[in-house]
Protein backbone atom coordinates (compact mmCIF):
# COMPACT_ATOMS: atom_id res chain seq x y z
CA UNK A 1 0.00 0.00 0.00
CA UNK A 2 2.26 2.89 -1.26
CA UNK A 3 0.46 6.72 -0.27
CA UNK A 4 0.55 8.49 -3.93
CA UNK A 5 0.53 11.95 -3.37
CA UNK A 6 -0.41 14.07 -6.72
CA UNK A 7 0.95 17.62 -6.41
CA UNK A 8 -0.10 21.03 -8.51
CA UNK A 9 -2.34 20.20 -11.48
CA UNK A 10 -1.65 16.73 -11.41
CA UNK A 11 -4.57 16.48 -8.45
CA UNK A 12 -6.57 18.85 -10.43
CA UNK A 13 -6.10 16.55 -13.67
CA UNK A 14 -7.13 13.09 -11.07
CA UNK A 15 -9.48 14.48 -8.86
CA UNK A 16 -8.02 13.44 -6.37
CA UNK A 17 -4.60 13.98 -3.94
CA UNK A 18 -3.82 11.40 -1.80
CA UNK A 19 -4.47 7.49 -2.58
CA UNK A 20 -3.25 4.43 -0.86
CA UNK A 21 -2.39 1.61 -3.82
CA UNK A 22 -0.89 -1.50 -3.59
CA UNK A 23 1.87 -1.70 -6.32
CA UNK A 24 5.53 -3.58 -5.84
CA UNK A 25 7.43 -1.57 -8.46
CA UNK A 26 7.52 2.08 -9.72
CA UNK A 27 6.45 0.98 -13.22
CA UNK A 28 3.78 -0.78 -12.43
CA UNK A 29 2.04 1.76 -10.54
CA UNK A 30 2.43 4.38 -13.48
CA UNK A 31 0.52 1.57 -15.17
CA UNK A 32 -2.13 1.03 -12.85
CA UNK A 33 -2.16 4.49 -12.72
CA UNK A 34 -2.46 5.29 -16.59
CA UNK A 35 -4.78 2.33 -16.89
CA UNK A 36 -7.32 3.87 -14.12
CA UNK A 37 -7.23 7.16 -15.75
CA UNK A 38 -5.60 7.81 -19.01
CA UNK A 39 -5.95 11.68 -18.58
CA UNK A 40 -3.50 11.06 -15.55
CA UNK A 41 -1.63 8.62 -17.70
CA UNK A 42 -0.80 10.62 -20.19
CA UNK A 43 -0.06 14.18 -17.67
CA UNK A 44 2.50 11.72 -15.54
CA UNK A 45 3.93 11.16 -18.41
CA UNK A 46 4.79 14.77 -19.74
CA UNK A 47 8.36 16.25 -19.70
CA UNK A 48 9.57 17.89 -16.32
CA UNK A 49 7.29 15.52 -14.19
CA UNK A 50 9.04 14.43 -11.18
CA UNK A 51 9.06 11.16 -8.58
CA UNK A 52 9.72 11.46 -5.16
CA UNK A 53 10.06 8.56 -3.06
CA UNK A 54 10.01 9.07 0.50
CA UNK A 55 10.39 12.93 -0.33
CA UNK A 56 13.83 12.45 -2.06
CA UNK A 57 13.96 12.42 -5.86
CA UNK A 58 14.24 9.24 -8.49
CA UNK A 59 14.94 8.63 -11.82
CA UNK A 60 13.98 4.90 -13.83
CA UNK A 61 12.22 2.63 -11.51
CA UNK A 62 12.14 1.67 -7.52
CA UNK A 63 10.78 -1.20 -5.72
CA UNK A 64 8.06 0.32 -3.55
CA UNK A 65 7.03 -1.21 0.25
CA UNK A 66 4.22 -1.00 1.80
CA UNK A 67 4.80 2.26 3.96
CA UNK A 68 6.53 4.32 0.12
CA UNK A 69 5.35 7.55 0.02
CA UNK A 70 5.47 8.03 -3.44
CA UNK A 71 5.18 12.20 -4.91
CA UNK A 72 3.91 12.74 -7.97
CA UNK A 73 5.48 16.28 -8.48
CA UNK A 74 5.02 18.56 -11.89
CA UNK A 75 7.61 21.29 -12.69
CA UNK A 76 7.75 24.08 -9.93
CA UNK A 77 6.62 27.39 -10.16
CA UNK A 78 8.79 28.97 -7.47
CA UNK A 79 6.68 30.60 -5.26
CA UNK B 1 15.59 29.11 9.59
CA UNK B 2 13.07 28.11 6.76
CA UNK B 3 9.40 27.82 7.85
CA UNK B 4 5.68 27.55 5.38
CA UNK B 5 2.57 28.75 7.02
CA UNK B 6 -1.04 29.17 5.99
CA UNK B 7 -1.63 31.90 7.73
CA UNK B 8 -0.54 35.51 7.18
CA UNK B 9 2.10 37.38 8.73
CA UNK B 10 3.49 40.38 9.41
CA UNK B 11 7.36 41.12 7.74
CA UNK B 12 8.23 43.46 10.54
CA UNK B 13 7.60 41.73 13.50
CA UNK B 14 10.01 39.14 11.55
CA UNK B 15 12.75 41.53 11.31
CA UNK B 16 12.09 42.80 14.72
CA UNK B 17 12.83 39.50 15.83
CA UNK B 18 15.62 38.73 13.68
CA UNK B 19 17.70 41.82 14.56
CA UNK B 20 17.33 41.38 18.10
CA UNK B 21 20.36 41.22 19.93
CA UNK B 22 22.67 40.96 17.28
CA UNK B 23 25.91 43.52 17.86
CA UNK B 24 28.72 42.07 15.91
CA UNK B 25 26.51 41.47 12.62
CA UNK B 26 26.73 44.87 11.21
CA UNK B 27 24.07 44.32 7.87
CA UNK B 28 20.67 42.80 7.57
CA UNK B 29 18.63 42.67 4.33
CA UNK B 30 15.41 41.86 3.95
CA UNK B 31 12.91 40.81 0.71
CA UNK B 32 8.81 40.69 1.28
CA UNK B 33 7.13 39.64 -1.91
CA UNK B 34 3.48 41.35 -1.50
CA UNK B 35 0.47 39.26 -4.14
CA UNK B 36 -0.04 41.57 -5.94
CA UNK B 37 -3.44 42.44 -7.26
CA UNK B 38 -2.98 43.54 -10.63
CA UNK B 39 -5.70 46.03 -11.00
CA UNK B 40 -8.65 43.31 -10.08
CA UNK B 41 -6.88 40.58 -12.74
CA UNK B 42 -5.98 38.64 -9.95
CA UNK B 43 -8.13 38.38 -6.91
CA UNK B 44 -6.38 35.35 -4.69
CA UNK B 45 -3.46 33.31 -5.54
CA UNK B 46 -3.06 29.59 -4.08
CA UNK B 47 0.45 27.97 -3.10
CA UNK B 48 1.09 24.30 -2.62
CA UNK B 49 3.58 22.82 -1.15
CA UNK B 50 5.02 19.56 -0.48
CA UNK B 51 4.97 20.08 3.45
CA UNK B 52 8.77 18.27 4.69
CA UNK B 53 10.02 18.17 1.10
CA UNK B 54 9.47 21.59 0.47
CA UNK B 55 11.29 23.02 3.25
CA UNK B 56 14.44 20.99 3.20
CA UNK B 57 14.59 21.53 -0.70
CA UNK B 58 14.85 25.14 0.48
CA UNK B 59 17.12 24.46 3.44
CA UNK B 60 19.81 23.59 1.20
CA UNK B 61 19.96 26.28 -1.02
CA UNK B 62 19.75 28.44 1.91
CA UNK B 63 22.73 26.55 3.48
CA UNK B 64 24.42 27.15 -0.08
CA UNK B 65 23.64 31.07 0.31
CA UNK B 66 25.14 30.70 3.89
CA UNK B 67 28.29 29.09 3.44
CA UNK B 68 28.59 31.48 -0.55
CA UNK B 69 28.16 34.40 0.76
CA UNK B 70 29.27 34.06 4.59
CA UNK B 71 26.35 34.42 5.92
CA UNK B 72 25.78 34.94 10.02
CA UNK B 73 22.15 34.07 9.92
CA UNK B 74 19.56 34.05 7.51
CA UNK B 75 15.34 33.42 8.28
CA UNK B 76 12.98 32.70 5.46
CA UNK B 77 9.05 32.36 5.76
CA UNK B 78 7.10 31.10 2.90
CA UNK B 79 3.07 31.95 2.67
CA UNK B 80 1.27 28.58 1.30
CA UNK B 81 -2.50 27.91 0.81
CA UNK B 82 -4.83 31.00 -0.32
CA UNK B 83 -3.25 34.49 -0.54
CA UNK B 84 -5.44 37.79 -0.67
CA UNK B 85 -4.10 40.71 -2.75
CA UNK B 86 -1.43 42.95 -1.10
CA UNK B 87 -0.71 39.88 1.67
CA UNK B 88 2.53 39.16 1.72
CA UNK B 89 3.56 36.17 0.21
CA UNK B 90 7.41 35.59 1.12
CA UNK B 91 9.96 36.95 3.86
CA UNK B 92 13.93 36.11 3.57
CA UNK B 93 16.21 38.34 5.73
CA UNK B 94 19.81 37.78 6.03
CA UNK B 95 22.79 38.61 8.54
CA UNK B 96 26.28 39.67 7.27
CA UNK B 97 29.38 41.64 8.48
CA UNK B 98 28.92 43.80 5.38
CA UNK B 99 26.10 44.73 3.43
CA UNK B 100 26.90 43.69 -0.05
CA UNK B 101 26.79 40.09 1.55
CA UNK B 102 23.78 40.48 3.14
CA UNK B 103 22.21 41.84 -0.31
CA UNK B 104 23.74 39.27 -2.70
CA UNK B 105 22.41 36.46 -0.46
CA UNK B 106 18.82 37.72 -0.36
CA UNK B 107 18.75 38.44 -4.04
CA UNK B 108 20.06 35.40 -4.32
CA UNK B 109 17.98 33.29 -2.50
CA UNK B 110 14.61 35.27 -3.72
CA UNK B 111 15.83 34.20 -7.76
CA UNK B 112 15.76 30.44 -6.12
CA UNK B 113 12.40 30.79 -4.47
CA UNK B 114 10.46 32.71 -7.92
CA UNK B 115 11.85 30.05 -10.01
CA UNK B 116 12.86 27.11 -8.66
CA UNK B 117 11.59 26.41 -4.83
CA UNK B 118 9.28 23.57 -4.58
CA UNK B 119 5.43 25.73 -5.07
CA UNK B 120 2.70 24.73 -7.10
CA UNK B 121 1.17 27.99 -7.99
CA UNK B 122 -2.54 28.61 -9.01
CA UNK B 123 -4.29 31.70 -9.86
CA UNK B 124 -7.46 32.27 -9.01
CA UNK B 125 -9.02 35.41 -11.38
CA UNK B 126 -12.06 36.84 -12.55
CA UNK B 127 -11.81 34.25 -15.61
CA UNK B 128 -11.12 31.29 -12.98
CA UNK B 129 -8.14 29.36 -11.97
CA UNK B 130 -5.06 28.62 -13.86
CA UNK B 131 -1.59 26.86 -13.14
CA UNK B 132 1.58 29.49 -13.43
CA UNK B 133 4.81 28.58 -14.82
CA UNK B 134 8.47 30.67 -13.55
CA UNK B 135 8.53 33.28 -16.10
CA UNK B 136 11.44 33.66 -18.26
CA UNK B 137 12.44 36.18 -16.70
CA UNK B 138 12.59 34.18 -12.98
CA UNK B 139 15.03 31.49 -15.38
CA UNK B 140 17.39 34.64 -16.17
CA UNK B 141 17.31 35.60 -12.80
CA UNK B 142 18.80 32.70 -11.39
CA UNK B 143 21.04 31.58 -14.17
CA UNK B 144 23.03 35.02 -13.40
CA UNK B 145 24.16 33.09 -10.34
CA UNK B 146 25.16 29.64 -12.15
CA UNK B 147 27.25 31.87 -13.89
CA UNK B 148 29.02 33.47 -11.40
CA UNK B 149 29.83 30.26 -10.11
CA UNK B 150 31.41 28.82 -13.08
CA UNK B 151 33.14 32.09 -13.74
CA UNK C 1 10.65 59.73 2.86
CA UNK C 2 14.03 60.76 4.47
CA UNK C 3 14.44 61.28 8.09
CA UNK C 4 16.91 61.63 11.04
CA UNK C 5 16.57 60.77 14.71
CA UNK C 6 18.23 61.23 17.66
CA UNK C 7 15.91 58.33 19.19
CA UNK C 8 16.36 54.70 19.01
CA UNK C 9 13.88 52.92 16.07
CA UNK C 10 13.03 49.55 15.88
CA UNK C 11 13.61 48.51 11.65
CA UNK C 12 10.46 45.76 11.98
CA UNK C 13 8.02 48.57 12.74
CA UNK C 14 9.14 50.49 9.76
CA UNK C 15 8.55 48.06 7.63
CA UNK C 16 5.12 46.97 8.87
CA UNK C 17 3.81 50.61 8.41
CA UNK C 18 5.76 50.55 4.85
CA UNK C 19 4.09 47.55 3.99
CA UNK C 20 0.62 48.67 4.84
CA UNK C 21 -2.29 48.42 1.97
CA UNK C 22 0.31 47.58 -1.30
CA UNK C 23 -2.09 45.83 -3.30
CA UNK C 24 0.33 47.35 -6.70
CA UNK C 25 4.09 46.73 -5.85
CA UNK C 26 4.96 43.23 -5.21
CA UNK C 27 7.77 44.37 -3.93
CA UNK C 28 9.92 45.69 -0.96
CA UNK C 29 13.67 45.34 -0.28
CA UNK C 30 15.43 46.87 2.71
CA UNK C 31 18.26 47.23 4.65
CA UNK C 32 18.82 47.96 8.25
CA UNK C 33 22.76 48.95 9.65
CA UNK C 34 23.35 47.60 13.16
CA UNK C 35 26.12 49.60 15.00
CA UNK C 36 29.07 46.34 15.51
CA UNK C 37 30.50 46.31 19.09
CA UNK C 38 34.05 44.63 17.19
CA UNK C 39 34.70 42.98 20.42
CA UNK C 40 34.83 45.68 22.46
CA UNK C 41 36.81 47.73 20.45
CA UNK C 42 33.60 50.41 19.47
CA UNK C 43 31.88 51.39 22.28
CA UNK C 44 29.84 54.32 20.95
CA UNK C 45 29.07 55.41 17.39
CA UNK C 46 28.76 59.18 17.29
CA UNK C 47 26.98 60.54 13.92
CA UNK C 48 26.62 64.20 13.25
CA UNK C 49 24.32 65.87 10.75
CA UNK C 50 23.85 69.60 9.37
CA UNK C 51 19.55 69.42 9.86
CA UNK C 52 17.90 70.66 6.97
CA UNK C 53 20.81 70.16 4.42
CA UNK C 54 21.60 66.08 5.29
CA UNK C 55 17.56 65.57 4.58
CA UNK C 56 17.83 68.03 1.11
CA UNK C 57 21.14 66.31 0.13
CA UNK C 58 19.89 62.76 1.02
CA UNK C 59 16.46 63.71 -0.58
CA UNK C 60 18.47 64.65 -3.95
CA UNK C 61 19.77 61.03 -4.37
CA UNK C 62 16.39 59.31 -3.22
CA UNK C 63 14.62 61.67 -5.97
CA UNK C 64 17.33 60.13 -8.67
CA UNK C 65 16.47 56.63 -7.41
CA UNK C 66 13.15 56.64 -7.46
CA UNK C 67 13.42 57.63 -10.98
CA UNK C 68 16.54 55.33 -12.19
CA UNK C 69 14.76 52.08 -11.05
CA UNK C 70 11.08 53.01 -11.29
CA UNK C 71 10.12 52.76 -7.70
CA UNK C 72 7.04 53.42 -6.36
CA UNK C 73 7.86 54.26 -2.92
CA UNK C 74 11.14 54.92 -0.90
CA UNK C 75 11.96 55.34 3.16
CA UNK C 76 14.99 56.26 4.68
CA UNK C 77 15.36 56.88 8.38
CA UNK C 78 18.96 57.64 9.89
CA UNK C 79 19.81 57.92 13.79
CA UNK C 80 22.23 60.49 14.49
CA UNK C 81 23.76 61.37 17.54
CA UNK C 82 25.21 58.66 19.96
CA UNK C 83 24.39 55.36 18.96
CA UNK C 84 25.49 51.73 20.95
CA UNK C 85 26.04 48.76 19.82
CA UNK C 86 23.42 46.30 18.21
CA UNK C 87 21.27 49.60 17.94
CA UNK C 88 20.58 49.93 14.28
CA UNK C 89 21.91 53.01 12.35
CA UNK C 90 19.85 53.39 9.34
CA UNK C 91 16.86 51.74 8.04
CA UNK C 92 15.96 51.97 4.10
CA UNK C 93 13.43 50.66 2.23
CA UNK C 94 11.93 50.49 -1.48
CA UNK C 95 9.40 49.87 -2.97
CA UNK C 96 8.76 48.78 -6.66
CA UNK C 97 6.60 46.40 -9.38
CA UNK C 98 9.76 43.95 -9.52
CA UNK C 99 12.08 42.75 -7.01
CA UNK C 100 15.36 43.64 -8.97
CA UNK C 101 14.30 47.22 -8.89
CA UNK C 102 13.48 47.15 -5.71
CA UNK C 103 16.86 45.58 -4.68
CA UNK C 104 18.96 47.68 -6.31
CA UNK C 105 17.15 51.05 -5.48
CA UNK C 106 18.23 49.81 -1.87
CA UNK C 107 21.53 49.10 -2.81
CA UNK C 108 22.37 51.97 -4.75
CA UNK C 109 20.55 54.12 -1.29
CA UNK C 110 22.92 52.46 0.87
CA UNK C 111 26.13 52.78 -1.10
CA UNK C 112 25.25 56.47 -1.12
CA UNK C 113 24.91 57.08 2.57
CA UNK C 114 27.47 54.89 3.67
CA UNK C 115 30.04 57.13 1.75
CA UNK C 116 28.47 60.32 0.63
CA UNK C 117 25.94 61.74 2.82
CA UNK C 118 26.36 64.79 4.66
CA UNK C 119 27.21 62.74 8.06
CA UNK C 120 30.37 63.24 10.23
CA UNK C 121 31.07 60.07 12.46
CA UNK C 122 33.33 59.68 15.68
CA UNK C 123 34.18 56.33 16.98
CA UNK C 124 34.16 56.76 20.98
CA UNK C 125 36.53 53.61 21.58
CA UNK C 126 38.77 52.49 24.29
CA UNK C 127 41.27 54.31 23.83
CA UNK C 128 39.34 57.57 23.17
CA UNK C 129 37.32 59.25 20.21
CA UNK C 130 38.27 59.78 16.13
CA UNK C 131 36.77 61.04 13.66
CA UNK C 132 35.97 58.70 10.75
CA UNK C 133 36.58 59.12 6.79
CA UNK C 134 34.85 56.68 4.03
CA UNK C 135 36.65 53.30 3.65
CA UNK C 136 38.24 52.51 0.42
CA UNK C 137 35.06 49.58 -0.09
CA UNK C 138 33.01 52.59 0.31
CA UNK C 139 33.73 54.75 -2.05
CA UNK C 140 34.39 51.52 -4.90
CA UNK C 141 30.75 50.09 -3.78
CA UNK C 142 29.02 54.03 -5.13
CA UNK C 143 31.92 54.48 -8.47
CA UNK C 144 29.64 51.01 -9.36
CA UNK C 145 26.94 53.06 -10.25
CA UNK C 146 28.78 55.98 -11.60
CA UNK C 147 29.91 53.37 -14.35
CA UNK C 148 26.89 51.80 -14.83
CA UNK C 149 24.85 55.25 -15.12
CA UNK C 150 27.62 56.03 -18.15
CA UNK C 151 27.72 52.82 -19.90
CA UNK D 1 26.11 88.95 12.40
CA UNK D 2 26.41 85.89 9.95
CA UNK D 3 25.56 82.52 11.53
CA UNK D 4 28.66 80.70 11.84
CA UNK D 5 28.16 76.43 12.07
CA UNK D 6 31.21 74.36 12.17
CA UNK D 7 30.88 70.31 11.82
CA UNK D 8 32.54 67.18 12.24
CA UNK D 9 36.52 67.58 13.32
CA UNK D 10 36.24 71.59 12.72
CA UNK D 11 34.20 72.05 16.24
CA UNK D 12 36.44 69.84 17.94
CA UNK D 13 39.34 72.22 16.80
CA UNK D 14 37.72 75.49 17.45
CA UNK D 15 36.09 74.35 20.49
CA UNK D 16 32.75 75.68 19.49
CA UNK D 17 30.10 74.53 17.21
CA UNK D 18 27.86 77.69 16.04
CA UNK D 19 28.93 81.46 16.78
CA UNK D 20 27.65 85.03 15.91
CA UNK D 21 29.91 86.74 13.80
CA UNK D 22 30.30 90.15 11.30
CA UNK D 23 31.53 89.72 8.14
CA UNK D 24 30.57 91.35 5.03
CA UNK D 25 32.28 88.86 2.85
CA UNK D 26 33.41 84.97 3.41
CA UNK D 27 36.40 85.49 2.51
CA UNK D 28 36.71 88.60 5.06
CA UNK D 29 34.67 85.87 7.65
CA UNK D 30 37.32 83.43 6.44
CA UNK D 31 40.52 86.04 7.18
CA UNK D 32 38.71 86.93 10.62
CA UNK D 33 38.61 83.06 12.19
CA UNK D 34 41.96 82.42 10.89
CA UNK D 35 43.52 85.84 12.99
CA UNK D 36 41.26 85.02 15.93
CA UNK D 37 42.45 80.81 15.78
CA UNK D 38 45.10 80.16 13.40
CA UNK D 39 44.42 76.34 13.94
CA UNK D 40 41.07 76.72 12.90
CA UNK D 41 42.27 78.93 9.91
CA UNK D 42 44.35 75.39 9.18
CA UNK D 43 41.68 73.44 9.40
CA UNK D 44 38.94 75.04 6.79
CA UNK D 45 42.15 75.90 4.79
CA UNK D 46 42.26 71.77 4.16
CA UNK D 47 41.24 69.99 0.77
CA UNK D 48 37.51 68.61 0.90
CA UNK D 49 36.13 71.07 3.23
CA UNK D 50 33.16 72.73 1.60
CA UNK D 51 31.59 75.91 2.18
CA UNK D 52 27.47 76.01 2.26
CA UNK D 53 25.52 79.63 2.77
CA UNK D 54 21.63 78.96 3.58
CA UNK D 55 22.54 75.59 2.92
CA UNK D 56 23.35 75.70 -0.16
CA UNK D 57 27.05 74.66 -1.09
CA UNK D 58 28.94 77.23 -3.05
CA UNK D 59 32.15 77.78 -4.39
CA UNK D 60 34.85 80.74 -4.32
CA UNK D 61 33.71 84.57 -2.30
CA UNK D 62 30.22 85.51 -1.66
CA UNK D 63 28.63 88.13 0.13
CA UNK D 64 27.49 87.98 3.45
CA UNK D 65 24.24 89.47 5.24
CA UNK D 66 22.70 89.91 8.47
CA UNK D 67 21.02 86.61 9.03
CA UNK D 68 23.35 84.44 6.39
CA UNK D 69 24.03 80.73 7.89
CA UNK D 70 27.42 80.01 7.05
CA UNK D 71 28.70 76.38 7.21
CA UNK D 72 31.99 74.80 7.28
CA UNK D 73 31.79 71.38 6.14
CA UNK D 74 34.85 69.12 6.59
CA UNK D 75 35.09 65.67 3.81
CA UNK D 76 31.86 63.38 4.49
CA UNK D 77 32.25 60.24 5.71
CA UNK D 78 28.72 58.67 5.30
CA UNK D 79 26.27 56.99 7.66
Amino acid sequence: MARVLLFGRLSDVAGWREREIESPFLSALRTRLAADDPGLGEALARPGVQVALDQVIVRGDAALNARTEVAFLPPMSGG
Amino acid sequence: MIRLTFDPFDPGALLTEFCRGRTEVGAVATFTGLARADAGSTAVLELEAYPGFSEAEIGKIAAEAQVRFKLADHFILHRIGRIGPGEPIVFVATAARHRRAAFEACDFLMDYLKSRAPFWKKEHGPDGARWVEPRAEDHADIARWDKERSS
